[in-house]
């Protein structure tokens, strides 16, 4: 950031005068702005999208009385959210009730600043970015744990327990699966890592058909990642028909809204991280989005990597209308005795493989035998 | 030597669940005792719903208390009254027309499906899939349209009357029905798929909250509550009425498919296989049916003579009795009413005892209790 | 890049002391958790201001991920626990005090004595691979220790948690055959 | 848990989930499926047989009181007078539709078949009052009234045409001098109305919500329908 807004400063005679610190702050605060703005949008638009796939597959149609085809849906819904009377209860907690969902929502936020969405576009490549995203998501378990001790109501107790209890579990096999794109790359950085995905003609530079064990991996991770940010089948916290609604039982109005964000949001940045670990991030396949022009080549990286992970947003919303839910035991046993083993393996698996064949995966393998 | 869990006990918790809870299926109030998620104890509190059914039917007279079977289990009228005709007409000897029989018996075995329907869609919904409680949902709308059409109404069908049945078949009614059974039955391999077989809710169901025969016999059971304990008890078979023992159905039972007898798959496959037998029944109903009257001639001012009479039929929620006294009055001088869902619930505090929260709500959505019927 | 910095620093390391102290202070000790999470949170940052980016993140993925939700479920799942005078007393003990003043001194003694070392032109530098190559050759000993350590510790806890008389129980969350 | 075993079910979880996510990919993708109708646009026909809200042709209604007795909630009330002729004459005629169960007892019973569903079906009202149906739109003290009077004439007249046929007979037999009792004929024959019109907050039963909103909402349903 720091460097960006130097070359701006040299760049532009009419701020030259200005001190750096100030523009880098500006910068921050812009780049900020954007992001909150994206996040936003995508929470409400998902709410759309979600309801509209909903509606397809149970063979309704989904809103689609407000605007064309019901397009302005969320922010109907989210003016009534606005509007409607923040009922805090007499015999919660009030200032732990009133942060929680801030805590929640800035845990969300937080990750969306390392997410590469382009060539150069990222807000900041920090160099330990994926273990800074899980790192931020852990935020989100103190403030559902809070929302739901603070409400003093037994079901969201509930719900914030079983919340904790299965972030805490399920960061570990999510850890462990994103692992393999890290070793490949050599680096924690995201940036770094779409790049080692580069190269070789099409999809096959991605990490997803690197060897078998990355194979799995996404699979894993996508299974693990869903689980971790509370997405149905795995939405035992919220688990409307057992806890009622889990930790956000006794919120309303704008308050809910930033947990209803923080979900969406979460769902964004899973979707996003496995884009970038997995399925090449912003390359576009066949062709090489950085040679051209900068303001081209990132519209363009933008528009894959956005499409990525909306496909993947779209399958997380697919696997939500079909699937029953798990019980909260069979839900740790999962993690415990199904994806942490099988991730764990197939860590091993990427990194034998990667010390036999020098790391190189299949695909490289291939083109090395042909040419 | 005491353990650290005896010498630090821990404080178990008492929660509330209902009246108002989406997954009591009405305003059931469950007393749980828990120690975390496992629940301790599960005390089901009934009674919000009481309207006294069984007082009214001693103020109205017997024709009138038809409409009020509507409400004893209103996913499945259609029974109820036919149950509430039969009743009528075993204590007062009349003569049924055959075709008012066959009638009767197509509507409730329609009764029946959707009745089967509206229990797997809000079962599987209770266990967190909600799309397949659409699906089962659009299929119940076409038996509604046929019910629509037959006797005007959607859910408070009013259709039986005291020695038959309100009005005859509609033109084309017949082939309508067929046309809805072969659209159905493709239907329920497609449930199996989307769900039944699912790794998921098998792990939710297989197990969990085991009636064993011997138990769902003493408590009193009935219908797919019984039989999924694998009891081969049907009064369609067993104690045979109407025109049931012309048609030729199996009597599903509780297998053990995935895990013990009694489990509460076996009670929500019992269901899912008994509307494959509905179809069944239904298609040699339409096919056998005779022409003629539908309703005897009754009395307008209808009297039957002194004495009593107990009449149970089998609806979708197990056995449903009416206990009628006649003192020859126009009113019953005592009605009492047998519902399958209020006495399964004497076992259901037996059954879930260490179970989780979550299977609370699997075994309320596989013993398919219905509120009206359990408070009357 | 003097000033703004300088403010920021001053400002986090107000901060965690400011929580810290009110982690020590408040009555409620549910609130003194939350302040714990603020002086986590604060010590994150000032790792961040000493280059050591991994280890903030560490401090937070760890500490409030980890420990932090440990205390909070302690605390949720203790009876009675928000009645301050079960959670937290006030006792004055003057060998408490008497202590605390003892290691204040010895303490500050060792900060003011100590000549740090001050690089002068701090780059901030990736540590991670650093650290990670240090781990597996230098420290690999302590590294390795302290795994073994943890996984004892696992184990009895997972021992601990499971009382013998619940058989019955267990067998009945088996799965299905 | 043998490692076998230990596969095995992960491959059906794998093989189920997909089985399942196919199927509901199938209705995801094809329109066709789509089963929802967009409500106040598209209505469903009702049935023939629909019982909606109730109709009386008071025309023909013979004021038999059958639908009253027959009503297993009550809902039905019924006043009326003898009028001249000797035919019953319908005072007020009212159908608390908020109490209605739509049973069809009622129409069934009617023996001229004056009694009707409708196919109406929409009537949301933030007044219960509203949803009392007033089938005789007159003043029922009106009537009474009216018929009282009529009575009374016809009375007079047959008191007269006595009077006459007496003077023309009293050389016979000067005793009877007896006239009608039109006093009888005015007393309600339905008793039960003003104790439900008190509970549906309507206190007269009659008018006092004033005779125009229940016409126009009545003609609404009945155009709707």
């Amino acid at each position: 950031m720091e460097a960006l807004a130097r070359s701006l400063v040299s760049a532009v005679p009419a701020i030259a005068g200005v001190p750096l610190w100030t523009v880098t702050l500006l910068m921050m605060v812009l780049s900020a702005a954007v992001l909150l703005a994206f996040a936003l949008t995508f929470g409400g638009l998902g709410s759309y999208v979600l309801r509209k796939v909903a509606g397809d597959i149970q063979v309704r149609i989904g809103p689609n009385r407000v605007g064309p085809y019901g397009l302005l849906q969320f922010l109907a819904d989210g003016a009534k959210l606005l509007l409607k009377e923040d009922i805090i209860p007499a015999k919660a907690d009030r200032f732990l009730f009133i942060l929680a969902p801030y805590l929640v929502f800035v845990g969300s936020f937080a990750a969306f600043v390392v997410l590469p969405f382009g060539v150069g576009l990222t807000a900041s490549d920090l160099n330990i970015g994926v273990y800074y995203v899980m790192a931020v998501t852990s935020l989100v378990v103190v403030g559902i744990l809070m929302a739901g001790w603070a409400s003093n109501n037994k079901w969201a107790l509930l719900g914030g327990m079983r919340a904790a209890a299965q972030i805490v579990s399920y960061e570990i096999p999510v850890g462990m699966a994103i692992m393999p794109a890290v070793l490949i790359a050599g680096s924690l950085s995201l940036q770094d890592i779409v790049r080692s995905q580069g190269g070789l003609l099409g999809i096959f530079g991605w990490n997803l058909f690197h060897n078998p064990f990355t194979f799995f991996s996404f699979f894993l991770y996508f299974t693990a990642a869903q689980a971790e940010t509370n997405q149905t089948p795995f939405d035992i916290p919220e688990a409307e028909s057992e806890l009622v609604s889990g930790y956000n039982v006794e919120y309303s109005g704008i308050r809910y809204a930033f947990f209803f964000l923080a979900e969406f949001g979460d769902m964004f940045v899973v979707a996003a991280l496995a884009t970038a670990c997995f399925l090449g991030g912003w390359h576009v396949p066949f062709f090489r989005a950085e040679a051209l022009p900068a303001l081209w080549g990132n519209l363009l990286s933008l528009a894959v990597f956005l499409i990525k992970a909306f496909a993947l947003v779209l399958v997380m919303m697919w696997v939500r209308w079909t699937l029953p839910r798990l019980r909260v035991d069979q839900l740790m046993r999962m993690s415990w005795k199904y994806l942490v083993p099988l991730t764990f393996v197939n860590l091993l698996g990427v990194s034998l493989w990667l010390l036999i064949f020098k790391g190189k995966g299949i695909p490289a393998l291939i083109a090395s035998l042909i040419g | 030597m005491t353990t650290p869990a005896e010498a630090l006990p821990t404080q178990e918790m008492l929660i509330n669940m209902g009246p108002q809870h989406p997954s009591t299926h009405g305003v059931l109030r469950v007393l749980l005792r828990t120690d975390g998620e496992v629940v301790v104890n599960a005390k089901p509190d009934v009674g919000y719903l009481h309207r006294a059914l069984e007082k009214i039917g001693e103020r109205v007279t017997y024709a009138q208390f038809m409409p009020f079977t509507d409400r004893l289990d209103y996913l499945a009228s259609m029974n109820c009254n036919c149950a509430w005709a039969w009743a009528v007409e075993k204590l007062a000897g009349i003569e049924v027309p055959e075709r008012a029989e066959y009638i009767r018996v197509i509507v409730a075995e329609l009764n029946r499906i959707s009745s089967h329907l509206i229990a797997f869609g809000s079962f599987t919904a209770d266990m967190g899939a909600f799309t397949p409680f659409l699906y089962s949902i659009r299929e119940r709308e076409r038996v509604n349209d046929l019910f629509e059409e037959i006797c005007g109404n959607r859910l408070t069908y009013n259709f039986a009357r005291i020695g038959g049945v309100s009005a005859d078949l509609p033109q084309g009614f017949l082939e309508k029905t067929k046309e809805f059974l072969d659209y159905f039955e493709p239907k329920i391999p497609e449930y199996n798929n989307l769900i039944s077989y699912n790794k998921i809710f098998l792990h939710r169901l297989a197990n969990v909250a085991v009636v064993t025969a011997e138990e769902a016999v003493a408590y009193g059971l009935t219908g797919p509550n019984l039989r999924g304990s694998g009891v081969a008890f049907d009064l369609r078979r067993d104690e045979p009425y109407s025109v049931y023992p012309k048609l030729e159905f199996n009597v599903c039972v509780g297998t053990g498919e995935r895990g013990q007898v009694g489990d509460c798959f076996d009670r929500y496959m019992v269901r899912i296989n008994e509307m494959r037998e509905s179809v069944k029944i239904l298609r040699q109903a339409i096919a056998q049916i005779p022409e003629g009257p539908v309703l005897a001639k009754v009395p307008r001012l209808f009297k039957p003579p002194a004495g009593e009479v107990y009449f149970r039929s089998e609806c979708p929620r197990g056995e449903t009795g009416f206990y009628v006294i006649s003192d020859g009055t126009v009113n019953p001088y005592r009605l009492k009413i047998r519902t399958g869902s209020f006495v399964t619930m004497n076992v259901f505090e037996k059954v879930t005892k260490g179970l989780m929260i979550a299977d609370i709500v699997a075994v309320i959505g596989s013993f398919d209790i219905i509120l009206p019927e359990i408070d009357r | 890049m003097t000033g703004p910095a300088d403010l920021i620093f001053y400002f986090v390391a107000a901060l965690t002391v400011a929580s810290a102290i009110l982690v020590a202070t408040l009555p409620n000790i549910i609130y003194s958790a939350v302040a714990l999470l603020f002086s986590f949170a604060g010590v994150a940052g000032l790792y961040v201001f000493v280059s050591a980016d991994f280890l903030a993140a560490t401090q937070v993925l760890v500490y409030v991920g980890g420990i932090l939700i440990l205390i909070l479920f302690a605390v949720f799942l203790s009876n009675r626990i928000s009645t301050v005078k079960i959670s937290n007393p006030v006792h004055f003990n003057w060998q408490a005090a008497l202590l605390c003043l003892a290691l204040f001194g010895v303490l500050s003694y060792t900060a003011v004595s100590t000549k740090f070392p001050v690089k002068p032109g701090l780059s901030y530098q990736p540590t991670t691979a650093e650290i990670g190559e240090l781990l597996m050759t230098r420290y690999l000993l302590p590294f390795e220790v302290a795994s073994v350590l943890l996984l004892a510790a696992l184990i009895g806890a997972a021992l601990l948690s499971r009382p013998e008389g619940e058989k019955e129980r267990s067998a009945d969350m088996e799965e299905p055959k | 848990m043998g490692l076998k075993q230990y596969i095995a079910d992960i491959v059906e979880a794998v093989v189920t989930t997909a089985k399942g996510m196919r199927i509901t990919a199938r209705y995801g993708v094809d329109a066709k499926e789509e089963i929802t109708q967009q409500y106040p646009e598209v209505r469903r026909e009702p049935s023939e047989r629909f019982r909606g809200f109730l109709h009386n042709d008071i025309a023909r209604c013979t004021s038999c009181t059958m639908c009253v007795k027959v009503c297993p909630v009550d809902c039905i009330s019924l006043e009326a007078v003898r009028g001249a002729d000797k035919k019953m004459v319908l005072a007020s005629y009212d159908i608390n539709i908020g109490r209605c169960m739509y049973c069809g007892l009622c129409v069934e019973a009617c023996p001229t078949k004056c009694l009707t569903h409708t196919s109406g079906y929409e009537k949301a009202s933030v007044d219960r009052g509203e949803l009392i149906l007033h089938f005789v739109h007159e003043d029922p003290a009106e009537i009474k009234a009216r018929v009282a009077k009529q009575v009374a004439e016809a009375a007079a007249k047959a008191a007269e045409a006595a009077k006459a046929a007496e003077a023309a007979k009293a050389a016979e037999s000067p005793k009877m001098t007896e006239s009608l009792r039109p006093g009888k004929a005015e007393g309600s024959i339905v008793p039960a109305a003003p104790a439900f019109a008190a509970a549906v907050g309507n206190p007269g039963g009659g008018n006092p919500g004033g005779p125009k909103a229940p016409d126009a909402a009545k003609e609404e349903w009945e155009k709707k329908g």
